[in-house]
């Protein structure tokens, strides 16, 4: 097995803080399987559980950031695989224009972060949670004010 | 930008003259033209990988950038050369440090002369390089050969032999296990193609017949034993160091055998030559240390 | 009759050549091998061996250099890469088999006057000044340097060769020479062991 | 429950009494988070009035601990940060129930399987812990009661293939009253255990305890056998699946057809010219045919791609002739669909033995000799194409035969995995083959896997019979020249330290097993994961193997993993006992995670009508309204709604809010 080291622990004391929206059927249970099968990555992320990735209010996502968060990261099932049929493509839509509009507010695309992983997918779990603090680490710390009008606009988003 | 550029590789001009001689001849009469790639150098062949690995991987790519000017696909007659440039074109892709090093050290070294005079040699690993069964069968085709052919070998029961660097470890344009664009070269030249015959891809010693020739005996006295029990005429090869271990040393073979031993190993352009009618002298038949008149007058007598 | 004993300690180990060994393919895939025997089975040289690949690279895992390093086996392969394409472990044996090459040439552990050193030796040293090889010197000098009397038995390919005017001893050569020497010195310079794979 | 909104209750400061137990798992936990740190973290946190750790807080003592601080602390919310919820988050509802206070006034943390089993830097793996547990006790405080959801669960059941993980399963639970609807997509039930021979390692005889079951399947009242069909859609949830079957047309009326087989003597072609799918094509059949003697049902079919009747509408139809007085044949069938209701589902769709073209270095299909396993239980057998006698495709008896084992497994360049079979079935047929040719046998093994009652004894037995046992995969198979029709089998002999070359006139190649090529679509349909390798995957590898992550989904035989038939049936009985547990519990309760509408704060803008798949959403007097025995709980529509009149029972707006702050609050 294929195991890559702690990306975290750098000397020049920049940790990435990720939040990350798991689905509750298929990526938190290849966060899970991933433990089982004692995979090691990066220890940046902070899973919260929801039940479909169509739960994920772009709200969630602006809070997160607001509150301090370098990175979001929302997983999800599959195409054709979600649990409820199609909350993972609401999910998508949403996060094309919460993008496009964090983009407008000066946050790098990186930051934000849609990924199908499936229950079984522990090794792609480890390599986007890995890429992506690698990547976050590269772009620094975010430096988000979120102007209290962006909320609003939210509620387009969110439709 | 029709035809190819042409990587001889260092045995063509030696051993392997009629390996050359046999492929200008037949690209010639096919009308596609070859052109010498300016000021080659050897590709380092197994040989310098044994001893230092980024002077070997340097030595590829001052052909590959040389050959990438061009535009045109560059055609390595020679397995091994084959396989070195295909192999370090590879390496250059997946490993962008080793890529700078070398584009480094050529740009501060090497030059090439282009419409302003001499430059800086760059590169880029644009250049996609080609065995001649590939260009033959793939890109000329099969049919067009088959139109051309006057003289049909048929009657005449070839083995194909394709050593081992165009199939392994790459295999681009064939089989690995069960490689067929020689058999249907040959084919198309009218030959019996002898499907049974089971080592076309198992290795001829290489340069171990040099080194350590009891060792290299061992293996061609294996693919001309069996050959020579399948009734088989005539071994068509594809490499220069295949065709010099598997014809120069038949009289060692005979003696580990037991057997008499005097097969003709060709060249699979020297055959294919012979079909399209090209006047034996120009394709290096004169050259084999088996005699070849025996089996061909054979052939005649059967047609 | 002198024996020499089939037994090793472990002082006769060297753990950093372990290192080096299972560190030349990426992913572990050294340690992985399941000792199906495939890499010997196809090897067309296995049977004139000290050990076979298989075999071979069991010993460079637990860091027995000197048996490793001393073995025939390396200086046999002839890069025809059967077991690379057979191994269900995707170990690249042949390219691994070049790095023992080149560690037992550069540590000074390949045997003196091994004709295979000789001839790479030779080949390179060739190519280094010409930019070309020419295969008459090339055997000459082989000759010159393994002894000349094991390839007396050969000079019937040689007379062959000269016959069907398949031979010259006219040197083949480039004519930047200059340049591409320069190339290699400069990339010797930057020196290192480039990953396997 | 006289509990009164979060906020209010509790310390007399607005919040709730909260409880903090922090697990060591053994070493599990404890050797990558410094536990104690984490529990002194969370003593400090607001609300929490204790936190504890302890070795294992799921054992009883942990439990008993948890009830007892609830009763003695006045605990009104707890948080155990211990391994997955979906290991113990019902035992700890549980026993917070017990305890005396609602079960969903707790929330739990992962600090094994996302933390400790991940990392290996402890202060990191800490530091995790600690963000997750406060970000618990933040939650938590905002939980409200809530009661299970429950579904009755209707009591029949569909078993999707008809191998013997699939037989079993559908004699275990109609045996105990259930309803079984059995799929199967061959014309036959019966699976690949009807095309072998014996047995390993008692050597019993595969159609002498298949076929008897095979008969009480055809005859017992609870089981529908549906043959030639595919499930195409499955609806609902469990306890309440709708599924649509899709019948093949056979051309033969089941219900006429009395298995006479005299249509297949009158057929215009007098023998067969088809391949027999049976026999793997090692003999022929005609259009109109019976897969097997035994098969069930015993019914004829006809191949519409060879009937001449089909092809060019001028047959002179003999076999509706000879079988006028039952009138059976039928050439105008079509598909037909069938959709039926039930709670459970019984996944058995077994494996695909690995294709050995796939590998041509090892000459099969290239030379005569060379055979698959499959193919020579069906020389063995002796109602097989030979009628048990071993002659080669080119009419001779071998002499030498050579067997290699891990044919498309434990190769990365087709299938990593061990098939855990082979070795074991690769000593049967050598011990059958000896036993019928006098041949001598060569095993070329990697590694010999026995383990399994009386499987390494079974071993020693064909050893002792002669067998050579050569450990080496065998690297090249060509011809022998002199046309001997033998191949030359090349191998390091790896126990000898030697290249061997050994002519042989028979290879069988021990070929691994894999998934079937449509578990895709399979699992596509059902809503179940497939693991790596493309089996499906259970929903826990030791304490839920039979089940999937769909609830009332459960797994039997080869389609989950390689095994063999013990284990099959063992895990087939799992499955219909899993099956049976959830029937005679008569219902399920649901997560209570359903959405719900504040209709003072719906806008009535339709926003969320169109969003939910599962049509739980109406307007009623221009506001939403949700079903809730419709709404499954996906939160969808919760995230949507602009006006945030959509909330989310278990998922509220500020429980999560109060998550995302949590995880960032440390300094």
């Amino acid at each position: 097995m294929s195991e890559t080291h702690d990306a975290g622990q750098q000397v020049d004391g920049f940790e990435p803080r990720i939040v990350a929206f798991f689905c509750n059927w298929c990526t938190y249970l290849a966060a899970d399987l991933a433990g089982t099968s004692r995979m090691k990555y990066a220890p940046n992320a902070r899973v919260i559980r929801v039940m479909c990735s169509g739960r994920v209010d772009p709200q969630f996502v602006m809070e997160a950031l607001a509150q301090g968060a370098d990175g979001v990261l929302i997983g999800g099932c599959h195409p054709g695989d979600c649990h409820y049929q199609s909350g993972n493509y609401k999910a998508l839509r949403r996060y094309h224009l919460l993008r496009r509009m964090l983009t407008d507010l000066g946050v790098e695309e990186k930051r934000i972060r849609l990924e199908w992983i499936s229950a079984a997918e522990a090794d792609k779990l480890r390599d986007v949670m890995n890429e992506m603090v690698a990547e976050i680490r590269a772009l620094g710390p975010a430096h988000l004010e979120v102007p209290d009008e962006s909320f609003e606009e939210l509620e387009e988003v969110t439709v | 930008m029709s035809g190819y550029d042409y990587y001889p590789g260092c045995s063509l001009k030696g051993t392997g003259k009629p390996y050359e001689e046999s492929l200008l001849a037949v690209f010639e009469s096919l009308g596609v033209a070859l052109d010498e790639l300016d000021d080659w150098n050897c590709c380092g062949a197994t040989a310098y990988m044994a001893v230092d690995e980024m002077q070997a991987v340097a030595l590829a790519s001052r052909n590959l950038a040389l050959a990438e000017k061009s535009g045109r696909d560059l055609v390595a007659p020679c397995n091994a050369c084959w396989l070195v440039l295909n192999k370090t074109l590879g390496r250059l892709e997946g490993d962008v440090d080793l890529r700078d090093a070398i584009c480094a050290a050529m740009a501060a070294t090497c030059t090439t002369l282009n419409g302003e005079g001499r430059r800086p040699l760059t590169l880029e690993g644009s250049v996609a390089v080609r065995h001649p069964l590939d260009v033959l069968v793939n890109d000329i085709g099969l049919e067009t050969i088959e139109e051309k052919v006057v003289s049909p070998l048929e009657g005449l029961r070839v083995a194909p032999y394709y050593g081992c660097q165009i199939v392994r470890p790459l295999a681009p344009f064939d089989d690995q296990h069960d490689p067929q664009t020689m058999d249907r070269l040959l084919a198309a030249a009218g030959c019996e193609v002898a499907a049974d015959y089971p080592f076309k891809t198992r290795c001829c010693g290489a340069s171990q017949m040099m080194t350590m020739p009891d060792v290299g005996i061992d293996l061609v006295s294996l693919l001309i034993e069996d050959a020579i029990a399948r009734d088989i005429d005539v071994i068509a090869v594809a490499c220069p160091l295949c065709q010099f271990n598997l014809e120069g040393y038949q009289g060692k073979v005979a003696k580990r055998i037991g057997k008499e031993a005097k097969l003709p190993i060709l060249y699979f352009t020297q055959l294919l030559g012979l079909a399209l009618g090209i006047e034996p002298k120009r394709l290096g038949i004169q050259r084999s240390f088996v005699p070849v008149a025996p089996v061909l007058e054979r052939r005649a007598a059967h047609a | 009759m002198a024996t020499e004993p089939m037994i090793r300690t472990e002082a006769d180990r060297d753990p950093e050549f372990a290192d080096w060994f299972t560190d030349l393919v990426g992913e572990e895939k050294l340690r992985e091998c399941i000792h199906c025997g495939i890499c010997t089975g196809s090897c067309p040289l296995a049977s004139h061996m000290d050990f076979g690949p298989r075999k071979l690279m069991h010993l460079a895992r637990q860091g027995f250099s000197a048996d490793v390093l001393g073995s025939n086996t390396i200086w046999l392969c002839t890069s025809c890469y059967a077991c690379t394409v057979a191994c269900p472990e995707q170990i690249p044996v042949t390219d691994v088999m070049y790095a023992l090459k080149r560690r037992a040439i550069e540590g000074g552990q390949a045997p003196r006057k091994h004709p295979v050193v000789n001839l790479a030796k030779g080949f390179t040293g060739q190519v280094h000044r010409r930019g070309r090889m020419t295969e008459a010197y090339l055997i000459a000098g082989l000759a010159l340097r393994s002894g000349v009397l094991r390839y007396v038995g050969m000079a019937g390919v040689g007379w062959n060769s000269v016959r069907t005017g398949r031979i010259s001893l006219l040197h083949d050569q480039i004519e930047r020479k200059e340049e591409l020497r320069n190339l290699l010195d400069a990339v010797e310079q930057h020196g290192g062991e480039v990953a396997v794979r | 429950m006289p509990e009164p909104a979060a906020r209010t209750s509790g310390n007399g400061n607005g919040t709730p009494r909260i409880g903090v137990y922090v697990c060591h798992c053994g070493t599990n936990i404890a050797s990558t988070i410094d536990v104690a740190a984490a529990q002194r973290a969370a003593e400090s946190l607001p609300g929490v009035v204790l936190s504890r750790e302890y070795k294992y807080m799921c054992s009883d003592p942990g439990q008993e601990m948890i009830k007892d601080d609830i009763r003695d602390h006045g605990l009104e919310r707890v948080v155990v940060a211990s391994c997955s919820p979906c290991l113990h988050e019902e035992t700890f509802r549980t026993a917070i129930a017990d305890g005396g206070i609602n079960p969903y006034f707790f929330q739990m943390v992962n600090i094994r399987e996302h933390d400790s089993w991940v990392h290996k830097d402890m202060a990191a793996a800490t530091a995790k812990a600690n963000d997750l547990i406060r970000a618990a006790v933040r939650r938590v405080r905002f939980h409200q009661p809530l009661e299970a959801r429950r579904v009755p669960i209707d009591p029949k059941v569909l078993v999707l293939g008809g191998g013997i993980a699939g037989i079993h399963a559908a004699l275990t639970l109609a045996n105990a009253g259930k309803q079984v609807y059995l799929v199967e997509r061959e014309p036959s039930i019966g699976g690949h255990m009807a095309m072998f021979d014996k047995t390993f390692p008692t050597l019993d005889c595969a159609a002498c305890i298949l076929t008897p079951k095979m008969t009480q399947v055809r005859n017992h009242p609870n089981i529908t056998i549906w043959t030639m069909s595919d499930v195409v859609e499955v609806d609902g949830f469990v306890g309440n699946y709708k599924v649509k079957v899709k019948h093949r047309p056979r051309y033969i009326l089941e219900e006429a057809c009395v298995g006479c087989l005299e249509c297949i003597d009158a057929c215009v072609f007098r023998r067969g010219k088809t391949p027999d799918e049976f026999n793997l094509g090692l003999s022929k059949r005609k259009p109109i045919y019976i897969p097997f003697p035994q098969a069930v049902p015993q019914v004829v079919l006809i191949d519409p791609d060879t009937c001449i009747e089909f092809r060019t509408g001028k047959c002179k139809k003999t076999c509706i002739e000879v079988c006028a007085d039952r009138n059976a044949i039928d050439f105008t069938q079509t598909e037909t669909f069938d959709e039926v209701e039930v709670g459970s589902i019984v996944v058995a769709t077994g494996f695909k033995a690995f294709d050995a073209g796939r590998l041509p270095q090892y000459g099969y299909g290239r030379y005569d000799g060379v055979y698959t396993a499959l193919e020579v239980e069906r020389l063995v057998n002796a109602s097989g194409p030979t009628e048990g006698k071993i002659v080669l495709r080119d009419g001779r008896e071998p002499e030498r035969i050579g067997i290699i084992h891990c044919i498309g497994s434990r190769d990365k360049n087709t299938n990593v995995y061990c098939s855990r079979v082979c070795c074991m079935y690769s000593l049967k047929l050598a011990h059958l083959l000896q036993e019928k040719t006098n041949a001598e046998i060569y095993e070329f093994y990697i590694d010999m896997r026995t383990a399994g009652k009386g499987f390494e004894e079974f071993m020693l037995r064909v050893k002792s019979e002669g067998v050579h046992m050569i450990r080496g995969k065998v690297s090249d198979v060509y011809p022998e020249a002199g046309g001997t029709g033998r191949v030359v089998l090349q191998a390091e002999d790896s126990l000898a330290g030697m290249v061997r070359k050994i002519p042989v006139d028979m290879v069988v190649l021990a070929t691994g097993l894999e998934p079937q090529p449509d578990a895709e679509d399979v699992r596509r349909i059902f809503n179940i994961t497939c693991a790596g390798g493309g089996f499906f995957m259970e929903r826990h590898p030791k304490l839920a193997p039979v089940s999937t992550f769909t609830d009332g989904v459960f797994l039997a035989g080869a389609c989950q993993a390689p095994k063999d038939i013990p284990d099959t049936v063992a895990q087939a009985g799992a499955a219909a006992a899993e099956a049976l547990a959830l029937i005679d519990h008569g219902y399920i309760e649901l997560e209570p995670n359903t959405a719900y509408v504040v209709a003072e704060e719906c806008s009535g803008c339709k926003t969320c009508l169109g969003l939910c798949p599962f049509s739980a959403i109406t307007r009623v007097d221009g506001k939403a309204q949700i079903n809730p025995v419709l709404c499954k709980g996906c939160g969808t529509c919760v995230a949507a709604c602009p006006s945030g009149a959509i909330k989310q029972n278990l998922f509220e707006d500020e429980e999560i809010y109060e998550e995302i702050m949590g995880v960032l609050a440390h300094v």
